[in-house]
């Protein structure tokens, strides 16, 4: 049977050469760069050129990258980190609707800890109006945290103009860039930025090794104490067989970043024009404003879960806002923040392109979507018309 | 996560569709919360003659759906009304403990078609 | 020239098992364990599978164990975390004098945030008086956390018994057995702890991921907060490769144990019998509550990092208490604790064994640290005897 | 972390040892901090004639003594006054930010020296 992988929002296979390059490392290069003998050193030498390759993929220079475990831990260390250190400025911060629970998350637990927390609504394509931002900004406004690309529906946010508005309050500006390091070109001065989150398992690197971009004279405690390492910011022995392959996948994502951006956006519109051809189907997110990896759409009358396992049992691997995926009770934040009903969030499917994927893989999921989802509308109790 | 048994359940679910003329139907479920089940059964001489289902939810749903219309098929009203939601869940070799509250409703769709078939019978 | 490795304090090579199975994951099971699909739920199996190999390690339960990136979050999560889950019951911790960078810096910011800190001394071998913990427990104590083995000088405290004091105070206790685990028999009911730290690049597994044991029940708050991973303790995509290399790597630890801990501390032994046999060296820490794969000695009239320079051109990679190689002014605060002067704790060296290590190496090793010690005690100042 | 003349000064410093009759000697730093530089120098007709240092320290703190003692052998007393610790780290190609402070004492040593010769020759 075709083995279809359409879930590269989830979770990227590593490039080839990022598994050679992480397995010479495993292998010959074990030494801990904080030691002061020739293994040491070569760790050393070694982690900082990962540095220098990352920091270049999104403009930035070398010593304004702090590696952490993954996107996760660089989201939690910019909204706490941001959040402690301008304690004594303000407890005012302002995210969007549709952020990942790595950003929503920590920026609730802050609301229970006294903080004010303003969420942004989006419009029907996933989108924060500036003049929204504008509005919501105070004197003790800390921190302003809106993603660049959405991790469900692939929207772009407008994050240059955004990070305009705060700058020009003087707010420091912070963005999830999670899904769109490696799909479109990121580059932190023309986004005008101050913090950005990365993740290097989702651009063929690997699960465990993400980072966080600081502006140069951005004020922010760490999460985590202990040793010396990340210029004290984040402790801890560096994971450097993960940092070196994040620096190879950067290095490799650059290169080949327009070649790609073009090829998948075709597939992308394929998959588009012909999943929204079917009858009682919805495209959630914006139509252009989008990243090229990024297909949502919503079926009436099923429910995702059940639409995933059946698409899993023909080989192709694709994600749901269904509740019964999401690991809560309610169908995904973004999809009803996007306006959905709790029943047409419920029959979403997102299928995420990546390296691996085909013209032939696109014309597989075409062929086979359309008879998975008439199987299940037959066996739906809401699907009445027929 | 889902045992072999509820997969065949799922792939090839028992007892697809709906009766036209049943004894009764029972719905339970919302699509706010993502299932709803909805059971016809045609009851004859105090015994389930056929019985047929709808659902709209996850796998557990279905394949819930679809094992609890077998294990009633050819029973007496009191032998399904003794049918318990676990009991469901059981005769699937067992659901992930987060299917078991919201798509493990078969047993209850059942029971609401028994009611109905009740009401209707009362009056007629 | 011969390359001894003696630095398997600071981080261990790979197992060859283990850089098979870790290339294997990377290479062909790159699925995000939270997906519905197939390769979803390869990874989610592997996952778990890692997680009953390194519960086994330390006789725990596998839903005990919460990986993290490594020894330093573990640590951080059992202080931050149970200080923030009891804040209500009270606010004072007990520690040691000696422990890691890792557990006393967040000891100390919560000090800054209003904590007490008690900070238990040490006596000249390096062990915590259980006397001292009887009197320091109060009404208001939420946690002591005393670490198994030291790093720098081996020693091992008396764990069960400090633990047993605190749970007759009701007390929970963590341990950070990053030093011991994999080198002698550690089980969490034997030891009677309710958190302890330990990670896998210390026991010839990769860098970037570690574990904490959490008894159950046990009150613990997250420090980052996002998705459901770890049972919502420790949010992320799941470092999947580092993971299953982690289990392969406990797997081995506890197959090979005994062997390597006899055949250790013998080449131990000879290593200490051996150095201490040069005028004017002291050994640090206990002679014998030490774990297999620790020496630490003092030269007077030399600085450390000279000395590590200078085996370092010899081919043996070592470390020191030194300030120059601490990364702060003043020299290790373990060798401090213990008594010694700044003077001799800057002339500290530490050899650590591990598995690759041979008779052959300790000969090396023996022949040529007093060449190089005479050598820089002819070139120093303080060396006027001769 | 050091560079290659850093390395070849601390593999093979020059001068190491002590004078018999020194005219000045010198000393700075305490073994507290880690560093100890004693510079012992032959002055003949105002021109450094001889020189030699012993350092406890770490391979910049060998290094440092090392080249500054090369550097001013046969100049005048005036002209070694002119060396700065900035001087003898740029000789030797630099060294790492955190060493600069603390172990960078070559200079001062020898100034040390220096003062002492003074010292002695005006009470001589
Ligand atoms: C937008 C976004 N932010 C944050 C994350 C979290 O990244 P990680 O799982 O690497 O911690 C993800 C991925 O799951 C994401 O898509
Ligand atoms: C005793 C002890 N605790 C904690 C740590 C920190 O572990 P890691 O570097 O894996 O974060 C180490 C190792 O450096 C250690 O030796």
């Amino acid at each position: 049977m075709q083995q279809v992988y359409m879930d590269h929002g989830a979770t990227t296979p590593l490039h080839p050469e990022v598994i050679a390059v992480m397995t010479d490392v495993l292998t010959n290069h074990y030494g801990n760069p904080s030691s002061v003998h020739a293994w040491g050193r070569d760790a050393k030498k070694r982690l900082e050129e990962a540095r220098t390759s990352v920091a270049k993929l999104i403009g930035a220079q070398p010593e304004e990258i702090f590696f952490t475990s993954g996107g996760t831990e660089a989201d939690n260390m910019a909204i706490l980190g941001v959040a402690k250190g301008l304690e004594k400025k303000g407890k005012h911060i302002i995210t969007s609707a549709i952020e990942h629970h790595a950003v929503l998350y920590p920026c609730e637990v802050l609301k229970k800890a006294g903080y004010d927390l303003t969420i942004l609504p989006v419009d029907d394509q996933g989108r924060v109006r500036p003049e929204d931002l504008a509005l919501a900004l105070r004197e003790d406004t800390v921190l302003v945290s809106i993603m660049h690309a959405n991790n469900e529906i692939g929207t772009l946010q407008p994050i240059a103009e955004l990070a305009r508005i705060a700058k020009e309050r003087g707010v420091l500006f912070h963005t999830d860039a999670v899904q769109s390091v490696g799909k479109i070109p990121v580059n932190v001065n023309e986004l005008g930025v101050d913090l950005l989150s990365f993740s290097a398992h989702k651009i063929y690197g690997p699960k465990g090794v993400g980072a966080l971009y600081i502006r140069r004279g951005s004020r922010i405690l760490p999460l985590t104490h202990g040793g010396g390492q990340e210029r004290r910011r984040r402790p801890g022995t560096e994971n450097l067989p993960g940092i070196v392959a994040f620096g190879k996948a950067a290095e490799i994502a650059q290169r080949d970043l327009t070649a790609e951006a073009d090829r998948l956006t075709k597939l992308r519109d394929r998959l588009i024009d012909g999943l929204t051809a079917i009858p009682e189907v919805r495209l959630n997110g914006h139509r252009t404003e989008r990243i090229p990896t990024n297909v949502n759409v919503s079926f009436r009358y099923i429910e995702g879960e059940s639409l995933l396992l059946s698409l899993d049992l023909k080989g192709i691997a694709a994600s749901s806002g269904s509740a019964c995926t999401s690991g809560s009770l309610d169908p995904s934040h973004v999809l009803l923040a996007i306006g959905l009903s709790h029943e047409i969030a419920h029959g979403s499917l997102r299928l995420t392109l990546g390296r691996i994927n085909t013209e032939d893989d696109v014309d597989y999921v075409l062929r086979e979507v359309p008879v998975v989802v008439e199987r299940l509308r037959s066996m739906s109790p809401l699907y009445n018309q027929k | 996560m889902y045992t072999e048994k509820v997969m065949d359940h799922f792939t090839n679910p028992r007892n697809v569709g709906q009766l036209e003329n049943p004894s009764g139907v029972g719905e339970v479920g919302n699509p706010t919360c993502g299932d709803i089940m909805r059971i016809y059964i045609d009851v004859k001489d105090n015994v389930i003659q056929d019985i047929k289902f709808k659902t709209f939810g996850c796998g557990a749903a279905i394949a819930t759906s679809s094992i609890c219309t077998e294990m009633v098929i050819g029973k007496t009203i009191e032998e399904a009304l003794e049918l318990t939601n676990k009991d469901v869940a059981s005769a699937l070799g067992g659901l992930p403990a987060n299917k078991m509250h919201c798509s493990n409703l078969a047993a209850d769709a059942l029971h609401e078609a028994i009611k109905d078939y009740k009401n209707k019978s009362e009056q007629g």
